[in-house]
């Protein structure tokens, strides 16, 4: 095969075969209809994106071409092959790869081992681990993506697991490479090096079906791209034929805020104050390392960074769920270094915690307990030892009107809400007892726009209302929005605080890359 | 060589505690060749039963029923090694029953879901009720089961003694530490089974099916088992009793964690455990201390050790919870 | 494992939320996924009760299987179950026997339970009876020379103490060093067993006793039942009651219990884990002890001798299960369990049935009402998630 | 749906199953027993002047237990029929349903009701002082004054029977090396082994005894492993007899010589309460003895003097030895015969202490 040029190769697939043809494909959780009667094609060698905000319904589709997931209704047809995807070892036989938003990697196993999981080649049934050192190498070499094939994957930052990760599925001949979410985890610049990588395997004639909510990444990358909208299709383009605002309109269904209205910030007194702070990881590593920032009440400061530089453990110190090594933390003046989480919310933080599933919430609990979790002890939820199950009810009446919370109604468990009532609940809690700091940690991860947008207006009432806002964020359009202030995070320190009024986008990817 | 440098710990102590034992060995003959043995005879059982737990749990499935799942074996292999009057068909019928077991295990708790340690528990229960209710007394043993000098390797010193002159069973669990150890390290079973015991849905989505194998290795792992029953009521003794294992099972619980989840570490532990018991029984009557207290020694040791050594060893990543396709996790 | 960023695969499929273009309508309330809407009428009552319905589901089963083993004894199956019922229930004594096993049998299945609900699984409590029984007996020994009502009184303390205190050494090492309570309460177990054998053998032994036994309780201390109701009962009854109330209204069962649903959750929200993991199994091993004392004022031979634990701590274990972890579960599986036993040996006197039937009834139906799948049979999509019964291992 | 339809068919089997054993008769079916015993259901009236009935309460265990439980109901079954008695037994399975199990038998009326153990003891004795018409056997049960009138015990010197083969074992030892197996450390393990090694060492001064109790713990009597264990220790360390006093955990000791090259020729085991050769069969390569408690005539003879009615009360001395030697008599030499048939008389006529003291 010649290798054509950027337009005759357009041009040529318009012609080349449909390697993946999804017809009425439907799948329900429940009532929850996850989707509903899509149908999409890619060809061979095509960068198709799937684009749609959290909850539309894309990974639920992916999971069915992969076989995670069986299809309520509809065909998937793989280059002419309408039998069911039965599960993910029939896809791959079938040539379909899969780089999984949440790495699907054994921490515990090294990088070689890992490769060759379920396709292992063994010498008179001793595993080939030499071999498979080998095929490391070589698909490291061939791709341009580092690793080291004796690493554990536990040890490894989560770049470095990407690049596993997608390896591990091109260590098998891939026609359809299904990537979710790959960019979540990564630098802009890293972004950028996917992105390269991505096309150089379209143009070898790998097909490539790629997850995202950034507009940015699909008109960088992809030939064609399908909106998703509550479970369904909702708009398919050409990225040529198409700009960032035309996606976002069909992405939301209507015109997008770019940035929360917000009066320009009256800081105050100095609320937090961290100095040289050192927290250690679960593996006894120094995640944050010398971080020294200061917030003032009034005022919102955003720390933007790579996820995996210390954000995590920062918060947790703050919020006394890990102790630090060494360092000194105060709050309005009062030394709350060695403080627990008890002792921290009585003085008067606010903590929205970054997994709501895992710190946030009691899945199995009702939303009025839930709405009293670390206050359950206090007056008026409890007389001493007694709870008060009233006043626990009408504390969770009122948020419930307050924060918009839809729900069955109180004794609804909080397991059977969606992500962004789940964070309006844990929003509710930690801003209605009137903080002196609130800490937000990924705030609307995994979150309806009506409700990013309506945690934002109240993360910018908290800050009028005089509180002192602490954001640390991933999503870097989030910061730039949201913050007066910004602290860049890496390695565990701060590497530049700039005002967030003239922060610059590629300034803060640079420095986000430990490039300073 | 790489094992070496990377075991140093490790290896150090193997060489000193074989010294010492050969210094004992070699000061008094009898009395260290009588504890070593004493000390491999208590810990074949305790081997067995926690090689079952290895690979149960290295699979994502917590057994605590290995107490009952003993029992039972013990009970099958000694009636119907009577009943036929053959020592083969006992041991079969011993290892059959350990499958049998193990396949209720799974089968509850792969497939039907049920909390890994209540199906444990239940297997317990069930176990001893089957067992008391069934018995009959006044059977026996057409023959004895056999011991073995293995040419050669029964000729070494101590270790010959130990571990060369022994009955077909004892061989087996010896045997089989390697064999599992090697085939949970270097084998493509031993990689996959340590993925679904540790990531079961990174397993998955490389296209292993994580529930059959489960089901398969927590059942056949039901074997060892069944031959730790075996052991009991026909090659340690020569006749079933109601609740003969005494605890067993759950010695080899606490072994299989003593010795982080890997064969020849729980090899290690078991000997230890072993060692310790026939230190206690040694020392009844010679030293002048209420006996009570030396017999609590091993139980004492395995608490301290277990506090001291606490986080350095570590469970597979998802023992104890049940893979549900599509659920992620 | 979920990831929050994860797009619904299961947990989390409520997620279809985009606000549409035109403002205000608000995104769908999300039912409890998975259930449809619940029956009504007798169906829906019986669904409603199924944590009731499918423990005598599984007893009538257990029984029906019974049946089959009763008569290939050569024995009437309805003649044996008429006679275990009467000399369980309707003789004087058979009812008092019922009563006296029930006492231990609450209160060991108590202190199975607690842990329970914070994800611990205490196999603990036949040491630390032991341990209750012992101190019992030592300390009535002691202040022998007290009015009665008072020794009766230091030595359900002592017992309870001990126990206590026997089984915070499992909590603590869970707690500090990551021990699990599985392995270091089968330790504890031995080593009570080591230790209590060297006290009757040597300090605490009664030396007018030819074999190793304690000191008799005195006599002004026993318990004297009230008529066919022995004194430990409305203990345990209201210990049970006690229990229920602390974990469902109280803020140290709210600890408990959040702790036992999702541990990073009561990190978060300042409840101490360590701190509440020892007094969990501390509050389970005094329910332990206390049923030791009560064994040892309220029991002939009103020593601590061999056998007086028996099993019961195990049995605690068949009993929580049996209760689905509820603590006023405990009072109808006890009743179960006690008559049983309290039966068993008329039915061996009467018919010639070995006892151990009794194991295996039980056996039976702890399996059919563990295995979720049964009520799945019964009930299909309106099985209750029976997430109580969940314990902890590997963390 | 399958498997839904299978259990049903599983649990309506089970039901028909019952239901069909309502159809039959009503009344009591006769059942036998646990295991090694028949246990006759009452056919008689024991209320009745003219019917002799005999009930046994076991301890904690079974009947067939190989032990003294099973010694105790084979002593009520070996004098059966001349006494023309109506025979029961009630297995304890907990040791707090003492008093009821005896009530058992008192309610229906039982003439005499033997109870095994020194456990029983107390429950023995409240028993008779609530009963005084009934008479009670308690078998290992120290009578202490005051004496219960209708209460008598059945007490053997364990230390004879120990002395006796203990004296066996040293005069036959090659090796001058002796081990024994015990249970948990309680006084009749306690006088065994005291006698076996005063005995072993009257005979042979120069004869060093391995001994070693089992662990504490409920499975004391109840693990033939750890038996088994101990019992290949001594013989590794050069012990050519091992004695087993200990139930099951003496018996798995017993098993373990018999197991061993040179049983019956080098090797030798001795039995322990009852003549194990009838017990444990599994033993007989090296069974050269049983230090016997003669708890079957010890029995069968209380039995008759309370049906002749000249039963005292107090205690009842039963005689402890030791057992036939049968496969091994051609092995035992003559001149060992005379000497232990010698200290056999002497330890039961008093004239040979054991140097044990109780307590």
């Amino acid at each position: 095969m010649s290798q054509p040029t950027a337009t005759v190769q357009h041009e040529a697939q318009q012609e080349a075969e449909r390697l993946l043809d999804i017809a009425g494909l439907s799948k329900s959780f429940g009532t929850v209809r996850a989707n509903r009667d899509i149908s999409l094609h890619v060809r061979r060698g095509e960068i198709v994106a799937l684009l749609g905000e959290n909850g539309a319904g894309k990974s639920t589709l992916v999971k069915q071409i992969f076989g995670l997931v069986k299809p309520d209704g509809g065909t998937i047809t793989i280059k002419g092959d309408a039998s069911p995807v039965k599960d993910p070892r029939d896809a791959i036989r079938r040539g379909i790869g899969m780089v999984h938003q949440h790495f699907q990697l054994v921490p515990v196993m090294t990088v070689a081992e890992n490769m060759v999981l379920g396709h292992e080649t063994t010498s008179r049934g001793v595993l080939d681990i030499e071999g498979a050192r080998k095929l490391v190498r070589e698909l490291s070499a061939k791709h341009g993506l580092k690793v080291d094939p004796d690493a554990e994957v536990e040890d490894l930052p989560v770049g470095t697991q990407q690049r596993v990760e997608i390896l591990k599925a091109l260590s098998r001949r891939v026609d359809l490479l299904i990537l979710d979410e790959p960019t979540a985890v990564l630098t802009p610049q890293e972004t950028d090096e996917l992105l390269s990588v991505m096309k150089e395997l379209a143009a070898g004639g790998t097909s490539i079906v790629f997850i995202t909510h950034k507009l940015r990444e699909v008109l960088a990358a992809a030939d064609r791209v399908y909106v998703l909208r509550q479970g369904a299709v909702v708009g398919e383009v050409a990225t040529a034929d198409t700009d960032a605002r035309g996606l976002a309109t069909m992405m939301v269904g209507r015109d997008v805020v770019l940035r929360v209205d917000k009066d320009e910030a009256t800081p105050g007194d100095e609320v937090l104050s961290i100095k040289d702070l050192v927290v250690l990881d679960d593996r006894n590593l120094r995640a944050v390392d010398g971080f020294s920032l200061d917030v003032r009440a009034g005022e919102i400061v955003g720390v933007a960074g790579v996820e995996g530089n210390g954000q995590r453990e920062l918060v947790e110190a703050i919020a006394g769920m890990r102790p630090p090594q060494s360092g000194r933390i105060d709050l309005l003046g009062k030394d709350i270094t060695k403080a627990n989480p008890h002792d921290t919310h009585v003085a008067g933080v606010g903590h929205i915690p970054e997994d709501r599933e895992r710190h946030g919430l009691v899945a199995s609990y009702s939303l009025a307990d839930n709405l009293v979790l670390n206050r359950f002890s206090e007056k008026p939820f409890a007389n001493g030892f007694v709870r008060d199950f009233d006043e626990v009810r009408k504390n969770a009446e009122s948020l419930f009107q307050e924060f918009d919370i839809r729900a069955a109604g109180v004794t609804a468990m909080a397991g059977s809400l969606s992500g962004g009532n789940k964070q309006k609940v844990v929003v509710a809690r930690e801003m209605s007892f009137g903080p002196k700091l609130l800490m937000a940690a990924q705030p609307t991860r995994g979150v309806d726009v009506g409700s990013i947008e309506f945690i934002h207006r109240r993360i910018v009432a908290a800050r009028d209302e005089g509180a002192a806002v602490l954001l640390v964020s991933a999503e870097l359009d989030e910061v730039l929005s949201l913050a007066d202030r910004i602290a860049v995070i890496h390695g565990g320190k701060v590497v530049a605080e700039m005002p967030g009024s003239d922060a610059d986008r590629t300034e803060i990817g640079r420095l986000m890359a430990g490039d300073h | 060589m790489e094992w070496l440098k990377r075991n140093q710990v490790a290896a150090g102590s193997i060489v000193v505690l074989l010294v010492a034992a050969f210094i004992f060995h070699a000061v008094n003959e009898n009395v260290a060749t009588s504890m070593f043995k004493g000390a491999w005879f208590f810990a074949v059982p305790l081997v067995l039963g926690a090689l079952t737990g290895v690979v149960g749990e290295r699979s994502g499935v917590v057994n605590i029923g290995i107490e009952g799942q003993m029992l039972v074996a013990a009970f099958a292999a000694f009636f119907s090694a009577a009943a036929s009057g053959s020592l083969v068909v006992g041991i079969l019928v011993g290892m059959a029953a350990g499958i049998v077991m193990g396949a209720f295990l799974a089968l509850t708790t792969v497939k039907g879901l049920m909390d890994q340690i209540i199906a444990g528990v239940v297997i317990n229960i069930v176990a001893t009720g089957l067992t008391s209710f069934f018995y009959r007394p006044g059977k026996v043993l057409s023959s004895n089961m056999p011991q073995w000098d293995i040419p050669l390797l029964s000729q070494i010193p101590l270790i010959g003694d130990v571990f060369f002159q022994t009955g077909p069973i004892a061989l087996f669990a010896l045997l089989s530490v390697p064999v599992v150890h090697f085939a949970l390290f270097r084998t493509r079973w031993g990689l996959r089974t340590r993925s679904i015991g540790e990531y079961p849905s990174a397993a998955d989505t490389a296209g292993i099916d994580v529930i059959r194998m489960r089901l398969v290795n927590v059942t056949i792992g039901g074997i060892f088992a069944g031959a730790a029953g075996a052991f009991l009521s026909m090659e340690a003794t020569a006749g079933f009793e109601r609740g003969m294992t005494a605890g067993r099972g759950f010695l080899a619980l606490a072994i299989l964690i003593f010795g982080g989840w890997r064969p020849l570490r729980v090899f290690a532990a078991a000997l230890f455990f072993g060692f310790t018991n026939a230190l206690a029984s040694q020392l009844q009557g010679v030293i002048n201390i209420p006996q009570q207290f030396i017999t609590l020694l091993p139980y004492l040791l395995t608490l301290v050790v277990l506090a001291v050594a606490a986080g350095r060893v570590r469970a597979p990543g998802a023992v104890g919870q049940p893979f549900v396709k599509g659920e992620g996790s | 494992m979920a990831d929050p960023r994860d797009e619904p695969s299961g947990a989390d499929h409520g997620a279809v939320t985009t606000q549409p273009t035109t403002e205000a309508t608000p995104p769908p309330v999300v039912p409890e996924r998975g259930a449809p809407p619940p029956p009504t009428g007798v169906l829906g009552l019986l669904v409603r009760e199924q944590s009731i319905i499918v423990p005598l589901v599984a007893v009538v089963a257990a029984l029906a299987i019974g049946a089959v083993l009763i008569r290939a004894q050569g024995v009437n199956p309805t003649f044996a179950y008429e006679t275990l019922f009467k000399y369980s229930f309707l003789t004087a004594d058979g009812l008092q026997g019922t009563f006296e096993k029930m006492v231990p049998l609450i209160l060991c299945g108590l202190a199975v339970v607690i842990p329970l609900r914070v994800g611990l699984f205490n196999i603990g409590a036949q040491g630390q009876l032991m341990a209750g029984a012992i101190a019992a007996a030592a300390t009535a020994h002691a202040v022998r020379e007290a009015p009665g009502v008072v020794v009766a009184i230091v030595a359900m303390v002592a017992g309870i103490l001990a126990g206590a205190m026997w089984a915070s050494i499992a909590g603590a090492l869970k707690a500090t060093r990551g021990v699990h309570e599985v392995i270091s309460t089968i330790m504890l177990n031995s080593i009570a067993a080591g230790l209590i054998d060297y006290l009757v053998n040597g300090p605490l032994k009664d030396p007018s006793s030819a074999y190793p036994a304690s000191f008799p309780a005195p006599e002004a201390s026993r318990f004297v039942p009230l008529g066919v109701v022995p004194i430990g009962l409305p203990i345990a009854l209201v210990l049970a009651l006690a229990v229920a109330w602390m974990l469902r209204r109280t803020t140290l069962g709210f600890q408990f219990e959040t702790i036992g649903r999702n541990r990073h959750a009561a990190s978060y929200a300042g409840i101490k884990l360590s701190g509440m993991i020892v007094l969990a199994m501390a509050i389970a091993g005094g329910l332990a002890g206390l049923a030791g004392s009560v064994e040892y004022l309220g029991i002939d031979p009103y020593r601590y001798q061999d056998g007086i634990a028996g099993s019961l701590g195990f049995d605690g274990i068949t009993i929580a299960l049996l209760a689905r972890s509820s603590p006023l579960g405990t009072i109808p599986a006890a009743l179960l369990v006690g008559a049983l036993r309290a039966g068993s040996s008329n039915l061996m006197f009467n018919t010639g049935i070995q006892p151990e039937i009794v194991d295996m009834l039980l056996a039976i139906t702890l399996l059919l009402v563990s295995l979720p799948i049964i009520a799945k049979l019964i009930f299909r999509r309106h099985t209750a998630k029976s997430s109580a019964l969940a314990t902890s291992w590997g963390s | 749906m399958r498997s839904h339809v299978k259990l049903s068919a599983v649990v309506a089997a089970g039901l028909v199953a019952a239901l069909a054993g309502c159809g039959g008769s009503t009344g009591p079916s006769t059942g036998s027993g646990g295991g090694g015993g028949t246990n006759t259901a009452a056919s008689g009236d024991c209320s009745s002047a003219e019917v002799f009935c005999v009930g046994l309460v076991t301890d904690v265990g079974k009947v067939d237990d190989k032990g003294f439980n099973q010694a105790a109901w084979e002593g009520v079954e070996q004098v059966k029929g001349e006494l023309g008695a109506q025979t029961k037994f009630v297995e304890t399975t907990d040791p707090k349903d003492y008093a009821k199990n005896i009530k058992q038998f008192t309610d229906a009326k039982y003439d005499v009701i033997v109870t095994v153990g020194f456990l029983m003891g107390d429950a023995t004795r409240a028993a008779g002082k609530q009963y005084p018409n009934t008479k009670f056997i308690g078998f290992d049960q120290f009578q202490a004054d005051p004496v219960v009138p209708n209460v008598t015990g059945l007490i053997f010197h364990e230390d004879q029977a120990g002395y006796a083969a203990g004296y066996l074992a040293g005069l036959m030892t090659k090796s001058n090396k002796i081990g024994v197996v015990l249970g948990q450390e309680i006084p009749p393990t306690q006088a065994y082994a005291a006698g076996y090694e005063n005995g072993a060492k009257a005979a042979n001064p120069s004869v060093t005894v391995s001994k070693v109790y089992h662990p504490a713990g409920n499975t004391a009597f109840n693990d033939p492993v750890w038996g088994a264990g101990e019992a290949k220790k001594m013989l590794a360390q050069g012990a050519d007899f091992i004695f087993g006093a200990g139930g099951n955990t003496g018996n798995g000791a017993l098993q373990e010589a018999a197991k061993t090259a040179g049983a019956g020729d080098k090797i030798f085991c001795i039995g322990v309460d009852l003549d194990q050769w009838d017990t444990l069969p599994a033993a007989h390569p090296c069974l050269i003895t049983s230090a016997e408690k003669h708890e079957k005539d010890g029995i069968g003879e209380l039995l008759k003097q309370i049906k002749s009615n000249t039963i005292k009360p107090g205690n009842f001395f039963g005689t402890a030895g030791i057992s036939a030697f049968h496969d091994f008599d051609s092995k035992v030499p003559a001149d060992v015969k005379t000497k232990v048939a010698d200290i056999v008389k002497k330890l039961e006529d008093g004239s040979q202490a054991t140097g044990y003291k109780a307590g």
